[in-house]
């Protein structure tokens, strides 16, 4: 096997335990309208014994009532059913502990969000929006998210699903995985920039160049994967590790990537900004407390 | 493909003119600048620091700054420019603003 | 006995291209869509000359389209001579070899089309002419045979209306019919009555409703939204060194976003000025959308239109004591009369141009561009006929040095002639150059001239962001020469001005800087904007302006 | 300094980023963070060769309205289509972190804090997204500012005031979406893809970019207004999106859940009704919605004066 682009089903099935998933129920929702945002495959499994909601997209799937959505693009439909089976996550373990929250996978391979008229007229963006904001909002209720790029990880699409998770682990680019925002061909024409020029500067600066190892020195992937039977046990390991890190309140998600960009060397410029600012209020603040 | 900076020293030939505070002008759009004034002890004259993606306009960028300080007889100012492809009227019509900015 | 003459010999051709074209020809002179292209193979004759009508407005797309489709094999050599060929089909034909001379006047977006087939030989240039100039030829030695123009709408009978983008087609219809040649029109609708008859049934030959109505291109709009802050000094150094200083009454604005500023500063600037029933009050003018707000504060008295503009109809409609109306209402613009108009009763003219030689002789030509002149020479220009004069134009005259020199003591005025333009223009280039593009169009494209849409000795006023140039004041070249040099900024041409040469030249009242105008450059804000966007304008004009799709942003 | 009264005064569309973050909050009181002074610009565009700006184009710091401390955030489009970066993007992060901060030590230091004394933040979007000279960065930082506003969520009211040329699009499409109210102005637009693209999508005759008025009704204000996708549309006036936020400044933080679209299970059940209507109706026109709304004159209702257009309009309820 050379690729799982395409193939984000066969990669969930590698991935949990073997005949573990259960389409369409997540704690008590069942998601029954089959013509429902179909490339937006949501369920349940068990990962190495725990039970884990799966959020995955099906590349060959067509909506029919909007013809921009196929090959695993999130569409309106698609963005608020992913949306859904988090808030019937976070439904179903309401009452437990945040330690024993369960985890939710994602399995990216999607390459893009709908760009149509109707998308626009009803704001597909709420859509993606509001998926972001239940996969934050479950990743700080103490559920861990690892988010798996066994395929294509397109910019907004992207952002959306996987971007929000705890932890991202990426398969190696050998294997065509694709994380970007354009692919540098299309940079190249966009910002008039030398093509050749720009692949030279992209050895030494990861922020524009398209590629899983690029998002790895820039934090923002945690872990690449060299081989296709190692996801299974790199999402075990994410899983286990984010139970110890979240248990201490170490920073994961957004913020524990932007630390790591700055360790890993890829994006230091942003804790100067932060420091900065924050120096910079703390000058102030007592101008803006109550009664100054 | 570097951005080019070009630095360089003037002096008006009347200087009296000194900024109380410093001052930021303009948006980097395309085919402006921003500028920041701010007062600085260079004997009487003015430094010039000027960033542009934009290179071979070295003497007119020193004729534009050097007519503009020498009408405004300033003295004791940094000039940092920030360069989108400006036209030398829109160099001078900003770096004009920019002093009308200090006084109001 | 001399030989017995046939003194109707094109009457009789007619005849023989009519009668072989009858068959495509039904009652009310009506032609199906499908006959269009056979009516064409039978009606034209190699060689012809043959008007499509169009210009920067409205055109007879849909038969320029046709005349395409016709056979090269029967029909060939066709010499065009037509006011512009913006469309991609007026060069088609020539690609084709359908045609192979023309005569025109603008070029619009085929310009640089129209270049490359005169240096590929595909395309035999007559000349670039002026509107009125061609207005001329047509009823001299360049009347067409065959003229194929546009109406809104036909009656039943064949009458046409022209309405609001009246435009050429009288010329064109009376140059051409009362040469026996034949006309045929494309409508957008066939109806029982007409709002008001612009062209007589019995001066056309064939009518045709085209499956889509005739392209029309609003050229004369200018969002407010796009008038910068130099626009605006420009703008308000006009109103106070030339609209106030000359107060000049009958006016043509060129296009572009310092007319516009002008036009929207005339309520708010014009107004403190005191310049209020003291200029601007007469018009030769397109119905400028940026002129809503001058209008409804009461600047205005009459506007003469060229052509119609794209979401003004109602607004003319609504203001009749303005505009030229018709008794049904609706505008009437008559390009050859607003021309002649714009020629001999204006006392100035004001517009822009991309490049400026150190002479002052300027063009919009670029190297490989034929973009031809439209009617800017006719109006940028001092018209020698004229006889009768106006405060303004006698002050012009006046301040003009050299005058005795040619005519002794007898008294004069002059045209005032405005170019206006920041010293560098789009991406930097410098709109003042030693040498025009123009040259090496001539070159490229074989032309005799250089295309100089306005000669130096014609401007007598160049304003740019440096200041105002007074150039009908300058006693000789060497002093204008110098004044050019003094507003050029920073162009090479600019470096050149001596500081003790300007200071003199200012001290003379040639050169005046903003500062000698008493305008503080700081000032120079859209605030200062009548109106600052499109949403504005239709607010001024209580709803009666309907800006084209494009243009809306709301 | 600008003046700030004759700001008041000044279209908001017009405002740069720094003219509508100061007109925002009352006279006197913003204070810049990481402002121009700081140069901190990107160093990604310098190796690029690209003219940076010294604040990177956005600004971001803290005023008052009132008693209450404002963190602004405002972009400018004029630079780079105010396309987001490494540095905006912190910027924007740090203006939310510092105010959940501020929120959280002042409400330690007195529990029974008024509401109208505690932080709020207004971003004013202009922005197409990510800045494509360096997007992984833009990316992360979309990702991040996303995040961030959960932290916020019931502690820090965030406000979207969009106006400006660029409108609000592509990964801050979902950004503004997030937010807790946003107030539009008509000649605001919001969405994920711009015209451009959806042209390229689906041919000119389906969507034609250069017909404004079609764009504008597709994700102008008036339209999100209709749509609910915008809670107030007001005037094309720095005083109109001020008077706004000062009206809302007055309300507690749990008031503001009233305001959102997106963010709960609830939300989410409503907005899919929305999109079963959408596939019901598979509109060729946003206007074909808006009569949906019961709207009768869709084309006069959208050239009506603001003012009329406010009081007549009719909202999509599902």
């Amino acid at each position: 096997m050379d690729t799982l682009i395409g193939q984000g089903l066969v990669a969930l099935e590698m991935i949990v335990d073997p005949g573990s998933f259960q389409r369409d129920r997540v704690g008590a929702k069942e998601f029954t309208d089959e013509s429902y945002g179909p490339g937006a495959v949501v369920g349940t499994a068990t990962l190495d014994g725990q039970t884990v909601t799966v959020i995955a997209s099906d590349a060959e799937a067509f909506n029919e009532k909007f013809p921009v959505v196929y090959a695993g693009i999130i569409g309106m439909e698609e963005g608020y059913k992913m949306a859904s089976a988090v808030y019937a996550t976070l439904a179903a373990d309401v009452d437990k502990p945040a330690a024993q929250k369960r985890p939710l996978v994602l399995i990216v391979d999607t390459p893009g969000n709908g760009p149509g008229k109707v998308e626009e007229i009803f704001g597909m963006n709420k859509a993606t929006g509001a998926y972001q904001l239940a996969l934050a909002e479950a990743r700080m209720a103490g559920h861990p998210i690892v988010a798996a790029v066994v395929g294509r990880a397109i910019s907004g699409a992207f952002l959306c699903h996987g971007l929000q998770a705890d932890r991202i682990v990426a398969l190696d680019a050998k294997f065509g995985t694709m994380i970007h925002v354009m692919p540098l061909t299309s940079v190249s024409r966009i910002i008039k920039k030398n093509i050749e020029v720009l692949e030279e500067l992209s050895k030494s600066n990861p922020v524009f160049a398209a590629g899983p190892q690029f998002f790895y020195q820039l934090g923002g992937v945690e872990a690449l994967v060299p081989e296709i039977e190692g996801l299974r046990g790199a999402v075990i390991e994410q899983v286990a590790a984010l139970r110890a890190a979240k248990a201490k309140g170490e920073a994961t998600g957004p913020v524990g990537r932007a630390a790591l960009g700055a360790a890993r060397g890829g994006r230091v410029t942003r804790p100067q900004v932060a420091a900065r600012m924050t120096a910079e209020f703390a000058a102030v603040a007592d101008k803006y407390r109550p009664h100054a | 493909m570097a951005l080019n900076t070009l630095e360089f020293d003037c002096k008006a030939e009347a200087a009296s003119v000194r900024l109380a505070a410093p001052v930021h002008y303009g948006v980097v759009g395309s085919g402006d600048l921003e500028v920041i004034l701010e007062p600085c002890d260079l004997g009487g004259g003015v430094k010039v620091k000027v960033t542009t993606p934009i290179s071979g306009f070295d003497a007119v960028w020193r004729k534009v700054v050097e007519t503009f300080v020498n009408r405004a007889r300033l003295a004791d100012v940094a000039i940092d420019i920030n360069d989108n492809n400006a036209s030398p009227a829109v160099v001078s019509m900003r770096l004009q603003q920019a002093l009308a900015e200090t006084a109001a | 006995m001399k030989a017995e003459r046939q003194w109707n010999t094109l009457e009789r051709d007619t005849a023989q291209r009519m009668e072989a074209a009858a068959r495509f020809i039904g009652p009310g002179k009506q032609v199906k869509v499908e006959d269009v292209v056979p009516l064409l193979e039978a009606v034209v004759r190699p060689g012809d000359k043959v008007n499509v009508e169009g210009n920067n407005q409205k055109q007879a797309d849909f038969l320029a389209e046709a005349l395409c489709k016709v056979d090269p094999a029967k029909i060939h050599d066709l010499h065009m001579v037509q006011s512009s060929v913006p469309l991609a089909a007026h060069l088609d034909v020539f690609e084709k070899g359908i045609a192979k001379k023309l005569d025109f006047a603008f070029g619009g977006p085929q310009s640089g089309r129209v270049a490359k087939f005169i240096r590929e030989g595909k395309l035999e240039l007559g000349a670039i002419h002026t509107y009125l100039e061609l207005f001329g030829r047509y009823c001299l030695d360049l009347t067409p045979r065959v003229s194929l123009i546009c109406a809104y709408e036909a009656d039943r009978e064949g009458n046409l209306y022209t309405g609001f983008n009246t435009e050429d087609t009288p010329v064109i219809v009376e140059a051409t019919k009362f040469r026996k040649g034949i006309v045929i029109a494309q409508v957008n609708k066939i109806v029982d009555k007409l709002p008001r008859v612009d062209i007589p049934a019995d001066w056309i030959d064939a009518v045709v409703q085209s499956p889509k109505p005739f392209f029309i291109e609003p050229l004369f709009t200018r969002d407010p939204g796009l008038v910068t802050e130099r626009h605006i000094l420009l703008a308000m150094m006009c109103l106070k060194g030339i609209y106030g200083e000359y107060g000049v009454k009958r006016i043509n604005h060129g296009i572009g976003f310092l007319t516009s500023a002008i036009e929207l500063l005339l309520p708010t600037y014009g107004e403190e000025l005191g310049l209020k029933g003291k200029t601007c009050t007469q018009m030769v003018l397109n119905p400028h959308p940026t002129m809503i707000p001058a209008i409804e504060s009461g600047w205005v008295e009459a506007i003469y239109c060229f052509g119609g503009e794209l979401g003004m109809e109602d607004y003319v409609r609504a203001r009749s004591d303005v505009f030229f109306t018709g008794p049904d209402g609706s505008l009437r613009s008559n390009r050859a009369l607003a021309q002649t108009a714009g020629h001999y009763a204006l006392d100035m003219f004001i517009g822009s141009t991309l490049q400026i030689d150190q002479y002052g002789n300027s063009s919009t030509a670029t190297a490989n561009r034929v973009a031809g002149f439209g009617g800017a020479p006719n109006m940028g220009c001092d018209a020698k006929g004229r006889r009768h004069s106006t405060d303004s134009w006698l002050k012009c005259g006046r301040e003009v040095p050299s005058m005795n020199e040619l005519i002794g003591d007898m008294p004069r005025g002059k045209r005032l002639v405005v170019q206006g333009m920041e010293t560098f223009g789009e991406g930097r280039a410098p709109a003042f150059v030693d040498r025009l593009d123009a040259w090496k169009l001539a070159e490229n494209a074989k032309l005799d001239l250089p295309p100089v849409m306005i000669y130096g000795d014609d401007v007598t006023h160049l304003v740019t962001e440096e200041g105002i140039a007074y150039l009908n004041r300058c006693a000789n070249l060497d002093t204008r020469m110098a004044a050019i040099r003094a507003v050029a900024g920073y162009t090479e041409i600019g470096l050149r001005a001596k500081p003790e040469e300007t200071k003199r030249l200012r001290d003379d009242g040639i050169v005046k800087t903003p500062e000698d105008l008493g305008i503080d450059p700081d000032t120079a804000t859209r605030d200062r904007l009548a109106a600052r966007n499109m949403r504005d304008l239709v607010d001024w004009s209580g709803g009666l302006y309907n800006p084209p799709a494009r243009f809306r942003n709301w | 300094m600008p003046n700030w009264s004759k700001l008041q005064t000044r279209s908001f569309l017009e405002s740069s980023a720094r003219e509508r973050a100061l007109g925002l909050v009352d006279e006197g009181t913003f204070t810049e963070l990481a402002g121009p002074f700081d140069r901190m610009s990107s160093p990604h565009l310098v190796a690029l060769g690209e003219a940076v700006e010294f604040d990177d184009g956005v600004v971001t710091g803290v005023g008052r309205i009132g008693k209450r401390p404002v963190f602004v955030i405002s972009q400018e489009g004029r630079f780079i289509g105010g396309a987001v970066g490494e540095v905006g993007g912190a910027k924007m992060v740090t203006t939310i972190d510092l105010a959940v901060a501020f929120a959280e030590e002042l409400r330690a230091a007195n529990p029974k804090i008024a509401a109208d004394e505690l932080p709020l933040v207004a971003i004013s979007f202009e922005t197409g997204g990510v800045r494509l000279h360096e997007s992984n960065a833009g990316l992360l930082a979309h990702a991040e500012v996303m995040d961030a506003f959960q932290r916020a969520r019931g502690k820090v009211p965030v406000v979207a005031l969009i106006g400006s040329r660029i409108g609000c699009f592509g990964g801050m499409g979902f950004v503004a979406a997030a937010t807790d109210v946003i107030v539009m102005s008509e000649f605001g637009r919001l969405g994920l893809t711009g015209p451009e693209v959806i042209e390229e999508e689906m041919g000119k005759d389906e969507f034609d970019a250069s017909n404004r008025a079609l764009v504008y009704r597709t994700t102008g204000g008036r339209h999100k207004y209709i749509m609910g996708d915008c809670n107030f549309l007001v005037d094309d006036r720095v005083a109109a999106f001020r008077a706004q936020v000062a009206e809302l400044c007055r309300l507690p933080v749990a008031d503001f859940e009233q305001f959102r679209r997106i963010g709960s299970a609830a939300l989410v059940e409503k907005q899919m009704r929305l999109v079963a209507l959408a596939a019901e109706m598979q509109p060729k026109d946003a206007y074909d919605v808006w009569r949906r709304a019961g709207n009768n004159d869709p084309a006069g209702l959208g050239d009506a004066p603001v003012d009329d257009f406010r009081k007549q309009a009719q909202r999509l309820s599902v």
